[in-house]
């Protein structure tokens, strides 16, 4: 075990790294625009499927374009979604907003199959490009790091963007609170939908980001919702901070759990949120939750 | 004396709300407690009502500590409490929102099966309730419908339903008009003179407050400064310049 | 009257419980239940209109990718009989129905197909607790069911275990693993230490399970130093791939299939794990189609039916249903028609045969019941050479295939290449016996 | 008009509850039998509906684990009677009621602790806990191939799918009925005091975290109920049934029919019921075609079908104001 250990913690840095950017996606729709989106996970999916189109093609340059130009159209995407459907739901119970987002996903999902069939995608041109390299003697896929890198680098821009820049400032006000925010003159439906195309373009990215190391396949968003969904809750709803940390711990004992408990893989993670929810009620980074 | 604080404390991180203070009520007497904003009035009311556990001190409502108690063991005792902003059950009608008091007090809240119109002793009361709060006539309303003013009278309503000894009725003019105001106030006098309660009563109206008290409570920075009968409490000087320091 | 009596009585026992009045009410001025058909006098003529076939598959969700294929097949073969005439003059009208994968949609469908879109025969492409759930309902119903896939090998051993109106067509699970034991053994004989990354489901385990009986068979000191059961549908297998290297099995069984199969591969590959350890996957010829070049050679692997088998210039049947089924849907899987297609064609043309051949024995459109009978012991030619109904316990067995992963440009992914081909008699125990038991005495013979 | 106005009012309920069970009792006589079989699921959905929404509805706690009690029903009839032996229905129902009872009591206890959204994911969390059992338990349970169920007897006659439909709807009428008194009881009325202010309603005296547990349970035992018929249903049963995605199906048939209606969920089972069968049916894009109905659903009826139409009707013709919130 010893020898393997930093590989190990790589795999579950690997595996955090995705979950970190689609669950940063949704908490920030979450804290935002105080809606749960479902349809979250299918956005998601989207973003690997369109990315396959370009990967496919060898192309390297074109390749390289994909991961701006899908999370740009995913993003105009959960824009559209935004300002065409969820606008006039945000001042309804909540709990309709899940029902109306929860349509979404299935139908975002079946678009996806009636657009790119049934079959499984592969694309793993980067994959096997990128090469491996050596770690105290095991081989590691230099792409997985690559994908470490490029969701560190996300995060951090987002932390500046939200913490350093006046727009980022005013959408953390939106998320602390609304009338607020208004009446100091503050386009809130503006900022909603920005988050929107943010938050859609983060998972976009994430699905990007994923499919060379694994294929594009239908039913990957049902999966993808309910752990980044878990994940936020881990790290506290609302919270980007607490997704980093979040999807780190669950990236982490995933991959420990597998090799010492390989039979309870199902459970580890709700294992996890029980176990936090039972310490720390509200999560490791909550604040207390409002319903907007 | 139907409740006595002994040394009560409570601490908000280095905030000291409510320190070390000690008072005590008789029985069927208004007492007011007045106060700056955060002077620790509504904190005290936290704290005997059992929303907030002190940090150190005793609280004996006839005897009995209830210091750490659930509030609804404390509203079971006889103690009554509303609030700043009224805490009413929008959704459900004026009547219905009294008859929840009742039932709850007269322990019918497991009763799952007879209709809850059917208990004509607990009707004919939350009607009698109603009625000393000037809310009859809109027995039938849902709460959301209601204006402000009656909104605040039925919170106070609800615990009068649970045939309290004790109400502590937090700000009970509080988002009034000054119209209203008296009116309010007028109907909660007569109800704790009719019902024969002792009341706790923290308000900001100083004339309401010295037209019906029966003894005044001063607040600053969590300790109590001044203690009477509102007469010697109009005089005292200390006591204006924290007031008026206070108010504005 | 026995019926009618015990029906009356049903009525009473519920009234007397006081249950419902209305009950008693409501089956007393029913109509009375027609339980079984009156023999007719003379065989029924063939009816005029379409003859209608319902389909229940999975063509939504991730399962989709094995019946899509095979939905295709079947409507290819049903257009070419409809063109030469349909069976015995009738047209066949295919009425399509998408489980998603849930065994209660599957028996939603089922009814709604029997009782109300009336079709005569069903036809289902389903996982194996799907064909759980159907089989006693068609049983019940008195309903001929075939069934492609749901290859658990429960579903005749304990479900079942007496089957009059269900069918299954393709090889089951037994067949995939004991035959690549074998194709193991031929070519790796002195491996020892077994490892495994198996989907965390029914079938992952089944699986696993005759795998290693079979390996315990062939290979008496063989152990086991890694088993990870990563979930259905994972997308990451970097941990589970660093356990199983960890482990230094000589021998790696990857017990998954579709998507779950190219990541595992694919990212095997690229973490160095079939560098010193040898791979084998259960059924999973055709979907490495799917990984295209990332699929390392010798890998072995086993299969219910391969396109390249038997060889097409010794075996027409083969050579056409392929280059029919390549040049009407290139883009699908690969461009060329895997296990489930095969089963396919072989569920609409067994069908087929049995109502001629039972039209010809009674004269007449056949009834379930004698279709039932015609079904039963049933050979016919098909892609993937003859196939037969064993009339005891309704299943079909074909050629269990096996072979090594080889890169061909020709086809752009991974074949098998050779292929060994073993007869189904030696792989799978024979009717009524449960595998558990057989599996004790098997093998014998190639030790 | 005239001879309705003549009934008092305390006969409309038995009335029309009487009304109801004519109608579900001769429905057999001119529905087809896919028919029945497709209202028993209906009627299923609608007690299993009916149960979440005292938690939901009427405490206003949303679970999102309630897959669970219908899957502990299921699941005990369904082992009792394929893995022990017991046919009886009458002792496999008593069974899935206690189980139901049980274990519902158990997580409720441990769950209502929490409130919002930590509430519905401590409940997700022991839902999907279910879920892992029925699946890792695979001697017992079969795994994900679930376990075929052989139908049982009720008083020595084959609960085969027309004695059952009549045992959903008899159970049904009752349950209706035991709903209807429970959520008019001081008891329902309490609940709904929880729902809308928890604060004041632990000032007037009521141990609120305790009655939001009795909800849990009453809502468990419902949810039993309906998974103790759901087996034989289908006489077969699958770890699917304890799956969020199951949960998140009880919620959403709750909201499109309306939480805040007595009768919401169960018009909403109906609807769901009937709308999926027949969208899956005709078209193999189906998701694509719900999920649109879904959303559909969600933009036009803010309160739901029924809470929508109910509120239209009051302020068209009798009140001066909306029911809303």
């Amino acid at each position: 075990m010893l020898s393997t250990l930093p590989l190990f913690i790589l795999n579950g840095l690997f595996y955090a790294a995705t979950l970190f950017l689609i669950a940063s996606g949704l908490t920030i729709i979450f804290s935002v625009a105080g809606i749960l989106n479902l349809a979250h996970g299918a956005i998601f999916m989207l973003g690997a499927y369109l990315a396959t189109l370009t990967m496919l093609t060898g192309d390297i340059r074109l390749i390289i374009i994909t991961f701006i130009i899908v999370p740009f159209i995913i993003g105009l995407i959960g824009l559209g979604i935004e300002r065409g459907l969820i606008k006039w739901v945000y001042d309804r119970e909540s709990e309709y907003q899940l029902l109306l987002t929860y349509g979404l996903s299935l139908v975002l999902a079946d678009l996806v199959r009636m657009m790119f069939g049934p079959q499984p995608i592969s694309a793993s041109f980067l994959l096997r490009e990128s090469g491996v390299i050596d770690i105290l003697g095991v081989t590691y896929p230099v792409y997985n790091l690559i994908v470490i890198v490029v969701a560190l680098f996300v995060g951090l821009l987002l932390w500046l963007f939200l913490d350093r820049t006046r727009l980022g400032w005013i959408v953390r006000a939106c998320s602390f609170d609304r009338e607020m925010s208004s009446a100091l003159g503050v386009n809130v439906g503006l900022i909603y939908a920005f988050t929107f195309f943010l938050g859609s373009a983060l998972g976009g990215l994430a699905g990007a980001l994923i499919v060379p190391s694994t294929v594009a396949m239908l039913g990957m968003d049902v999966n993808a919702l309910i752990e980044s969904f878990i994940v936020i809750v881990i790290g506290g709803l609302g919270s980007i901070r607490g997704a980093f940390i979040g999807s780190i711990i669950v990236g982490l004992v995933r991959s420990f759990g597998i090799y010492f408990f390989p039979r309870y893989e199902l459970a580890f993670i709700y294992i996890i949120m029980a176990v936090v929810l039972l310490i720390r009620p509200r999560g490791l980074f909550g604040r207390e939750y409002r319903r907007v | 004396m139907i409740l006595r604080v002994e040394d009560l404390a409570k601490y908000f991180g280095e905030v000291r709300a409510v320190d070390h203070i000690t008072f005590g009520i008789d029985s069927g007497t208004i007492t007011s407690i007045v106060g700056p904003n955060g002077a620790g009035k509504t904190t005290l009311i936290n704290l005997i009502s059992g929303a907030l556990k002190p940090d150190s001190g005793d609280i004996y409502y006839n005897n009995i500590n209830i210091k750490g108690m659930p509030p609804y063991k404390i509203s079971k005792l006889g103690i009554g409490r509303s609030f700043q902003i009224p805490h009413i059950y929008l959704n459900l009608t004026t009547l219905d929102n009294v008859l929840v008091s009742l039932y709850s007090i007269k322990g019918l809240t497991r009763s799952m099966v007879r209709d809850s119109y059917s208990f004509k002793d607990e009707l004919s009361r939350a009607e009698a309730i109603l009625n000393m709060f000037g809310l009859l006539e809109k027995k039938d309303m849902y709460v959301y419908e209601l204006p402000h003013g009656d909104r605040k009278l039925l919170d106070i309503a609800m615990a009068f339903a649970l045939n309290p000894k004790l109400v502590l009725l937090d700000e009970p003019t509080s988002g009034v008009s000054s119209r209203e105001k008296r009116r309010v106030m007028k109907i909660v006098d007569d109800a704790i003179r009719e019902q024969g309660v002792t009341a706790l009563i923290v308000e900001h109206d100083m004339d309401i407050v010295f037209s019906y008290s029966d003894k005044i409570i001063v607040m600053h920075q969590g300790k109590i400064i001044a203690e009477g009968v509102p007469d010697e409490i109009k005089g005292d000087k200390t006591v204006e310049s924290v007031l008026l320091g206070g108010e504005t | 009257m026995a019926e009618t009596r015990r029906d009356f009585l049903k009525v009473t026992g519920a009234g007397i419980v006081g249950l419902a009045v209305g009950a008693a009410a409501g089956y007393y001025l029913a109509p009375p239940k027609i339980v079984e058909k009156p023999v007719p006098q003379k065989p029924p003529e063939v009816p005029k209109e379409p003859l209608k076939i319902g389909v229940i598959t999975i063509l939504s969700g991730p399962g989709a990718l094995l019946f899509d294929p095979g939905l295709k097949a079947l409507q290819m073969e049903v257009e070419k009989i409809n063109a030469n005439g349909g069976i015995l003059g009738r047209k066949i009208e295919l009425s399509i129905k998408d489980s998603g994968g849930k065994p209660e949609n599957s028996v939603d469908f089922f009814r709604r197909l029997v009782e109300e879109e009336g079709v005569e025969f069903v036809i289902s492409g389903s996982t194996s607790a799907e064909a759980i759930a159907l089989a006693p309902v068609a049983e019940q119903k008195k309903q001929v069911l075939i069934i492609e896939e749901g290859t658990v090998a429960k579903l005749f051993e304990e479900v079942d275990t007496n089957p009059k109106y269900v069918f299954r067509i393709n090889n089951y699970d037994i067949l995939d693993s004991t035959s690549l034991a074998i194709a193991m053994k031929k070519i790796w004989p002195d491996v020892k230490k077994f490892a495994v990354i198996g989907a965390d489901y029914a079938w992952g385990h089944d699986t696993w399970d005759i795998l290693k009986g079979a390996i315990e068979k062939l290979y008496p000191d063989m152990e086991v130093v890694a088993e990870t059961w990563p979930p259905l549908f994972s997308q990451d297998f970097s941990s589970h791939i660093s356990t199983v290297i960890a482990a230094k099995p000589d021998v790696v069984a990857l017990v998954l299939w579709g998507g779950d199969l190219v990541t595992c591969i694919k990212q095997g590959v690229q973490y160095g794990l079939f560098k010193d350890i040898k791979g084998i996957s259960p059924t999973g010829g055709e979907y490495v189609w799917a990984a295209g070049t990332d699929t390392p050679d010798n890998l072995l692997m086993s299969t219910r039916y391969y396109f390249t088998y038997p060889p097409w210039d010794k075996w027409w049947p083969n050579r056409e249903f392929n280059l029919e089924f390549h040049n009407r849907y290139p883009d699908s899987h690969g461009g060329w028609p895997g296990f489930n297609c095969n089963s396919s064609y072989y569920a609409i043309h067994f069908l087929k045969a049995a109502i001629e051949r039972a039209y010809a024995i009674y004269g007449g459109w056949p009834t379930q019941e004698q279709v039932t009978e015609a079904l039963e012991g049933l050979m016919i030619p098909g892609p993937g050479g003859y196939r037969y109904i064993r009339p005891e316990d309704h299943q079909s067995l074909g050629y269990a295939i096996t072979g090594l992963t080889k890169q061909d440009p020709r086809y752009g992914f991974a074949i098998l290449d050779p292929i060994e081909a073993v007869p189904p008699e030696e792989m799978a125990p024979p009717p009524g016996v449960k595998w558990k038991d057989w599996i004790k005495h098997w093998g014998e013979e190639y030790l | 008009m005239h001879i309705l106005r003549s009934i008092p009012k305390e006969y409309y309920i038995p009335i029309s509850l009487g009304l109801l069970f004519l109608f579900l009792i001769s429905f057999p006589l001119i529905a087809s039998r896919y028919l029945i079989f497709l209202l028993s699921l209906a009627l299923i959905y609608a007690i299993w509906a009916l149960g979440y929404n005292f938690l939901f509805g009427y405490t206003g706690l949303l679970s999102f684990g309630h897959a669970a009690y219908l899957g502990v029903g299921a699941y005990t009839v369904g082992l009792l009677i394929a893995r022990v032996g017991i046919k009886s229905f009458e002792i496999l129902f008593l069974a899935a009621v206690l189980t139901s009872l049980g274990i519902s009591a158990l997580i409720g206890y441990l769950c209502v602790k929490y409130t919002e959204v930590y509430f519905a994911l401590l409940t997700l969390a022991f839902g999907e806990f279910f879920y892992a059992l029925a699946f890792k338990l695979y001697d017992i349970t079969g795994g994900s191939d679930g376990v075929s169920v052989p139908y049982p007897y009720l008083f020595g006659y084959l609960m085969d799918t027309k004695l059952l439909y009549y045992v959903v709807a008899v159970l049904f009428v009752i349950l209706l009925y035991f709903a209807w008194k429970v959520v008019n009881s001081p008891f329902g009325k309490t609940l709904q005091a929880i729902r809308e202010d928890p604060v004041k309603a632990e000032f007037v005296g009521i141990h609120v975290k305790r009655y939001q547990w009795y909800s849990f349970i009453l809502s468990g035992v419902y949810s039993g109920i309906a998974g103790a018929l759901y087996a034989p249903l289908f006489a077969h049963i699958y770890p699917d049934l304890f799956h969020w995605t199951t949960s998140g199906e009880v919620l959403f048939v709750t909201l499109i029919g309306g939480h805040r209606m007595f009768l919401g969920p169960v018009l909403g089972a109906i609807i769901y019921a009937f709308l999926r069968s027949y969208i899956t049916a005709y078209t193999i894009y189906w998701p694509f075609v719900l999920g649109l109905s879904v959303a559909v659903i969600a933009l036009i009826f803010p309160n739901g079908i029924i809470g929508s139409a109910y509120s239209f009707i009051k302020e068209r013709y009798f009140s001066k104001t909306v029911v809303s919130k």
